[in-house]
């Protein structure tokens, strides 16, 4: 496996993330297609850290932040839907769009 | 006598009564009255002193005002022949006046007001008249105007006194800024603000050649353009009948001794300038001409007696213009200052008739018999009326003949002409005035405009001592002022006056005798129509009773597309300027609020949008 | 006092009064006036005192002050005053002050109302003094600001409209103003913020000046009332509060006019003088259309905001002669100068004035006056006393203004010269209009209980027409003032 | 190794195409899961058994499960109505293009540098723990401080049924 490998599978997690995040319209499927980004990019850090960097424990730090702070974005993702879900009963995305001047 | 110190007096004190009767004595007349009187009696005093004392040359006493860079504005009096005697004339016509107001304007509530503005007038009108600084000039001239501005629209409540008065000031001020504009290239042209450092550079020995000929003209016929306005010469005369409004003894002022004599001063002052200025010279007997005859007609069919005489103070103004105007200056000056005293005597009289018969019109006024109740304005009202026709000896009479016979020059014969012309119609309609009001028949077809009101006795006697006094100190004046002339000749150090003979006063004399004749066949025999002879030609009396559609004229000519521009300018400001930066803002609002509608959260959309986007973007560059 | 920060001391007493306003518990409404009352009094004073103390001998700019203030961009806090700055700091003194007594009477939100006149305030005298673009920049912007809040709430007819008008034009000024000032730093080299070393650059080349200067000029002209950008003065003018208006028609303008002389014609004269027949042109035409529009208003504030318009041109029309140099430049600016201190103490009268009837009566079209002079004696003769200062009666400190200006225009500018000197009589005609249709003519019977200005009332308006009378008596002492400048280094 | 990685990424790969396709979102969830499971896998392959076993427990054990319970409180049992065949495709058309993106990029890089030889104690995890307390000292506290503001806010904002109105109201107006 090169690193170029490990990049192309990382893009394509991140793509299906990607499409995951635009085409699904429950807000749940939306936030897990943001995970799926994440990871992505976690991958790639840590790709980009086994192949070149000389210090390998900074990768794997980042990597654990990123994992923390996604924590706490889902931990704040899931509390909205619910709000949300209690205010109008669904948690469909489309039904949101309610942002008129 | 010290003359610096009696200058400052007579200077300093209207501005002291001014300031005194203004702020201190709002509300207690009588003290302001008597104070402003006080003051003008110094004036009087301290001028006629100078004026006796006065030494041959000029002299100025001016005082460093301040300085620009190092050229020093200098403020102050000037003493000659033309400034002492002018200076003594404002002050006494001025005084005279104000003894009269107290009388006249007694129970006015704003009387304290009315005494106030009158020291106003007085004083710009003397500082005008000693100045020895351009700078200086130009700001009395200005102060005259205001303070006649406020006097016309004394009786602020009246709508037709406001509208004069707003006439008055505007009209001069088209005026004032011709002379503004020359003052501007006079100052220019001559390096010098002062006077007389001014006056030596034209006065003795001809234009000099530094100074190119057409620049002489043009300066002469932009400070011309100035007096026409001020002394209410055609096309700019129109203010002054209009200016009647005012209490009376404004007018008499107004139109004797200040306002409009300051134009007359002014073209006295710069007389060497405008003598070397050929055209503008024969520019100004042109319009003086016009404005001699013209003024005239309309006095001769003008029933109200304020607008008789403000007519002939227009066409008198023109009689002086022309004296100054054919080159001699001692003719015009002369006929400045006798106008003076006998136009003053005649509003007085005037203002003593309307106070006790209430009423402005001459038939009424004469049907309410008041030449039989008050026999010494009656005797003012002719000594006044015989001096304004030129009757001989009587003090019209002798200034009317120097600028007749300063009306000799090659070109100048049909001036002459206009001038008769103009002298027998002063006749006639003077004459007009004072059988209308000595004789009046109840029987004759001439109807009065507005019913007389009977004499209220509550109003005290007829002739109070106040009224009488000026009445009579005026009337001693028009009779002997006349025989002063050669007197004011030195005085003005004119070498050679040349007294015409008996054979050259004959047509004169012979005209306004004329005229009087005329007068007492259309009005003063028993019997008499009281209908002039103009209105034989009906068409001619409703054109002269119409002013010769002036007013209209300047209506549509000028008013309106003045108002019109203001309009246009207006709709662009409102219509244009306006909406035009509002429809900017509103739309780009709107632009606002249509973009805002297809932002409505759809987040997914504009995610996709900006990965498209982005990606694109990447390629485009990777291409490159 | 030698070495006593005086400049920064003045402008440090509206900042006071702002934190002072600040602190005080909103319901303590005397309180905030009497403080606000002695940081004006105290600025009176400091700009007396700063009159005093310079030294006409010298000329040129003195009292100046140093400090760092952003070192990593060359920004300096610097301050000094030339003979200009003297006079319009005064002037913005005695407005202030004056202001704030003719608002003695306010009864809603004082508390904000003051901190934000005293913000603005802060800011004018900041742009008077100061001597570094960005800091005058800075000071323009602070000073230019509370506009909207002051007219949005204590104002009257349409204010929010009228305040959003005005914010928007001024920023768009603004807009201009920005790159221009930018430009400036960057082609001196981008070594200093200082005008009087900026005007030293060699950089500034003619080809550079001509494209820069306009940006200046307009942007700054935004704000003087530039005719075709005057739209926002009249229709802020009569929606402000009184003493707003005040300060708006009576300092504010000033500063666009004195952004034009301080940074446009100091460090760009050649571009100045290239676009000074154009710009005289359009102060003319400002002249001119100014009055004629003022002649077809029906509200007093209207017909004053534009009458602002015609006089503030014939304030660019003295600067505009300055930039074009000749043998009366000088004389020119002189007038320019001396028509920003007159027609600044005029307007604030005028306000005043008005504002007096406007709070009794909340009728401000002059077709429902008449007589007023007979039922409000006092607040009518100052209102006349304001108006004959604006015709330029002799004896008022605008003739003096008038005079120079036109002196100077007839002999550069023959033609603009005449026809803003014929401007003289428009000016006539419309505040004749006034005049006779309110203030004189036959009494309003609606208006018969009308109360005329008290003692306390009268003490600001006063104080107006003796600033006004005693510069029109003694114009020297403005006019040694302001020759100074050019004197000096 | 390579067998490690190639099942890493059928794992990932395969996961992630069930979160995103599945019609259910339980199975989505469940899909989620399997992805992580793949990603963990893939980091013990990059050499990273530390972090591949908090992927293990924060994610599949914390995220996973939270959103489980989510579904559970919100739409579950509900028939969800596909999306739009328009939508998909143009999600599709995105994610291809900005897939092409990234390969162009990707491949447009130097070439790679080869694994170097990392002595043994740099991958360890009290080297991570000493860089963590002392290098990333700050970020360290800062996302401490975020995740306890996170929490904080979560519970605001889940908490704040009783003033938002009833779910069944709701159902009922639409």
């Amino acid at each position: 496996m090169t690193l170029h490998a490990w990049m192309v599978f990382a893009l394509t997690l991140f793509c299906i993330g990607l499409y995951g995040v635009i085409a699904r319209r429950n807000l749940i499927a939306i936030l897990i297609g943001i995970e799926l980004m994440l990871n992505a990019a976690s991958i790639n850090v840590l790709a980009i850290n086994y192949f070149v960097s000389p210090e390998p424990a900074v990768g794997q730090i980042i990597v654990l932040f990123i994992i923390g702070l996604a924590a706490a974005e889902a931990a704040i993702a899931l509390s909205i839907i619910l709000g949300v879900y209690r205010q109008r009963a669904s948690i469909d995305v489309t039904l949101l769009e309610e942002l008129r001047g | 006598m010290n003359h610096e110190l009696l200058a400052l007096a007579c200077v300093t004190a209207p501005l002291l009564g001014f300031a005194v009767a203004l702020i201190g004595f709002r509300r207690r007349h009588s003290s302001a009255a008597a104070i402003v009187i006080a003051s003008g009696l110094v004036s009087l005093v301290a001028s006629v002193l100078l004026l006796i004392t006065a030494r041959p040359e000029a002299q100025a006493f001016t005082a460093r005002w301040f300085m620009i860079e190092d050229f020093s504005i200098e403020f102050g009096v000037l003493l000659d022949g033309r400034t002492l005697i002018m200076g003594s004339v404002v002050a006494l016509i001025t005084l005279c006046i104000q003894v009269y107001s107290l009388y006249y304007m007694a129970s006015d509530p704003g009387k304290g007001r009315f005494f106030a503005f009158l020291a106003l007038f007085e004083w710009s009108m003397l500082l005008f008249v000693y100045s020895a600084n351009l700078l200086q000039m130009f700001i009395f001239w200005e102060l005259v105007g205001l303070a006649s501005f406020l006097l016309i629209g004394f009786w602020y409540e009246k709508p037709s006194a406001v509208a004069a008065a707003k006439k008055a000031f505007l009209m001069t001020r088209v005026g004032d800024v011709g002379l503004f504009i020359g003052l501007i290239l006079l100052f220019q042209t001559s390096g010098t603000l002062d006077v007389l450092g001014i006056a030596n550079i034209f006065e003795p020995h001809g234009l000099p050649e530094s100074i190119a000929p057409q620049r002489i003209e043009l300066i002469a016929m932009l400070l011309f353009v100035g007096v026409i306005g001020k002394s209410a010469q055609f096309p700019l005369h129109t203010w002054l009948p209009d200016a009647m409004e005012g209490p009376t003894p404004v007018s008499a002022l107004l139109h004797s001794a200040t306002m409009v004599a300051a134009g007359v001063f002014l073209v006295t002052r710069f007389h060497g300038l405008f003598l070397d200025a050929p055209t503008t010279m024969t520019t100004i007997l042109w319009i003086a001409t016009f404005t001699a005859l013209l003024s005239s007609t309309m006095a001769m069919v003008a029933k109200d007696m304020k607008r008789v005489l403000a007519f002939s103070s227009i066409s008198q103004l023109g009689f002086m213009l022309m004296g100054l105007g054919a080159g001699s200056l001692f003719a015009g000056y002369f006929h400045l200052t006798t106008h003076a005293f006998f136009k003053a005597l005649l509003f007085l009289c005037a203002g003593a008739y309307i106070h006790s018969s209430g009423t402005n019109d001459l038939i009424a006024i004469g049907r309410a018999g008041a030449a039989r109740r008050m026999k010494i304005t009656t005797i003012g009202l002719v000594v006044g009326g015989a001096a304004l026709a030129g009757i001989p000896m009587f003090a019209g009479f002798f200034s009317k003949e120097h600028i007749l016979s300063a009306l000799h020059g090659p070109g100048q014969m049909i001036f002459k002409i206009g001038a008769f012309g103009a002298a027998f119609m002063t006749a006639y309609y003077t004459f007009r005035m004072v059988f209308l009001i000595m004789r009046p028949n109840p029987n004759s077809q001439a109807t009065p405009d507005e019913p007389a009101y009977p004499h209220d006795d509550a109003h005290g006697p007829a002739e109070p001592l106040a009224m009488i006094l000026p009445i009579i100190v005026l009337s001693l004046g028009a009779l002997v002022i006349g025989f002063f002339g050669d007197k004011i000749g030195a005085i003005l150090h004119v070498e050679h006056i040349h007294h015409p003979t008996i054979g050259e006063m004959a047509p004169a004399v012979v005209v306004a005798l004329l005229g009087v004749v005329l007068a007492w066949i259309d009005f003063g025999r028993a019997n008499a129509k009281q209908r002039g002879f103009v209105s034989l030609v009906p068409a001619a009396e409703k054109l002269f009773e119409k002013r010769w559609y002036i007013d209209e004229i300047y209506n549509t000519a000028i008013v309106r597309p003045v108002i019109m521009i203001a309009k246009l300018c207006y709709g662009t400001e409102t219509r244009g300027l306006d909406k035009g930066i509002d429809s900017l803002a509103y739309s780009t609002a709107k632009v606002g609020r249509e973009v805002a509608r297809g932002h409505v959260g759809r987040l997914q959309l504009y995610i996709g949008v900006a990965v498209v986007v982005v990606a694109s973007l990447v390629f485009y560059v990777g291409m490159r | 006092m030698p070495g006593f920060p005086i400049l920064t001391a003045t402008i440090l007493c509206p900042l006071i009064a702002l934190l002072v306003t600040l602190l005080i518990p909103g319901r303590h409404e005397k309180a905030i006036k009497i403080a606000n009352t002695l940081c004006a009094l105290a600025s009176v004073i400091l700009a007396i005192t700063i009159w005093a103390q310079y030294d006409r001998s010298v000329g040129g700019f003195q009292m100046m002050e140093d400090m760092a203030w952003l070192p990593s961009f060359d920004i300096r806090y610097t301050v000094g005053v030339d003979g200009a700055g003297v006079v319009l700091g005064l002037l913005t003194a005695i407005v202030f002050f004056t202001g704030v007594l003719s608002m003695w009477t306010l009864k809603t939100r004082v508390k904000e109302y003051f901190a934000f006149k005293a913000a603005l305030v802060f800011g004018v005298f900041g742009v008077f003094f100061a001597l570094d673009i960005f800091a005058f920049f800075f000071f323009y912007e602070i000073a230019v600001l509370p506009m909207y809040p002051l007219i949005a709430i204590w104002g009257s007819t349409r204010k929010e409209y009228s305040a959003m008008k005005l914010t928007l034009f001024l920023m768009a000024g603004s807009v201009l103003l920005f790159p221009g000032l930018i430009a400036l730093y960057v082609q001196a080299g981008g070594e200093t913020w200082n005008i009087l070393e900026l005007a030293q650059s060699p950089q500034y080349t003619r080809t550079f000046q001509i494209f820069c200067y306009p940006f200046i000029y307009i942007g700054f002209g935004v704000l003087a009332g530039m005719f075709p950008f005057h739209g926002w003065s009249p229709t802020g003018h009569v929606a402000a509060p009184t003493a707003v208006s005040m300060l708006h028609a009576g300092v504010l303008m000033k500063l666009g006019a004195f952004g034009i002389l301080r940074i446009g014609m100091t460090c760009l004269p050649l571009g100045a003088a290239y676009w000074a027949p154009t710009f005289a042109t359009l102060a003319t035409a400002g002249i001119i259309y100014g009055a004629f529009v003022a002649m077809r208003q029906t509200d007093f504030k209207y017909v004053i905001g534009f009458s602002s318009v015609s006089h503030m041109g014939i304030v660019l029309l003295g600067l505009n002669i300055y930039a074009g140099g000749g043998d009366v430049a000088q004389t020119g600016l002189d007038g320019a100068i001396f028509q920003m201190f007159a027609h600044g103490i005029m307007t604030a009268l005028f306000f005043s004035a008005v504002g007096f009837i406007y709070d009794q009566t909340h009728d401000r079209d002059i077709r429902h006056f008449g007589g007023l002079v007979s039922q409000v004696p006092i607040a009518g003769s100052m209102f006349i006393l304001a108006a004959m200062c604006g015709m330029g009666v002799p004896g008022f400190a605008s003739f003096w203004a008038e005079l120079l200006v036109f002196i100077a225009a007839v002999q550069t500018y023959p033609v603009l010269g005449i026809l803003a000197i014929v401007g003289l009589i428009f000016t006539a005609a419309y505040t004749l209009r006034v005049l006779g249709k309110a203030m004189f003519g036959p009494r309003n019977k609606n208006w018969e209980h009308l109360v005329d200005v008290g003692v306390w009332a009268l003490l600001p308006r006063a104080i107006l027409v003796g600033v006004l009378l005693l510069f029109g008596f003694f114009p020297n002492l403005i006019l040694d003032m302001i020759r100074s400048t050019v004197w000096g280094p | 190794m390579m067998i490690g990685a190639v099942l890493a990424i059928v794992l990932t790969l395969a996961g992630a195409i069930l979160a995103v396709g599945a019609r259910n979102i339980v199975h989505a969830v469940f899909g989620l899961g399997i992805c992580l499971c793949g990603v963990a896998l893939a980091f013990l392959v990059l050499g990273s058994p530390f972090v591949a076993a908090m992927e293990v427990l924060i994610y599949i054990g914390g995220i996973t499960v939270a959103m489980v319970f989510a579904v559970m409180l919100s739409t579950v049992g509900r028939e969800e109505p596909r999306e739009g065949m328009a939508k998909r495709v143009l999600a599709a058309i995105g994610a291809l293009v900005f897939f092409g993106a990234g390969v162009a990029i990707i491949l447009g890089m130097p070439e790679q540098i080869t694994a170097p030889v990392t002595p043994e104690e740099a991958w360890s995890v009290e080297q991570i723990g000493r860089d963590l307390l002392n290098r990333f000292n700050l970020v360290f506290e800062a996302l401490s401080l975020v995740l306890l503001l996170a929490i904080i806010g979560a519970i605001t904002i889940a908490s704040r049924s009783d003033e938002s109105h009833d779910p069944t109201a709701g159902e009922g107006d639409s």
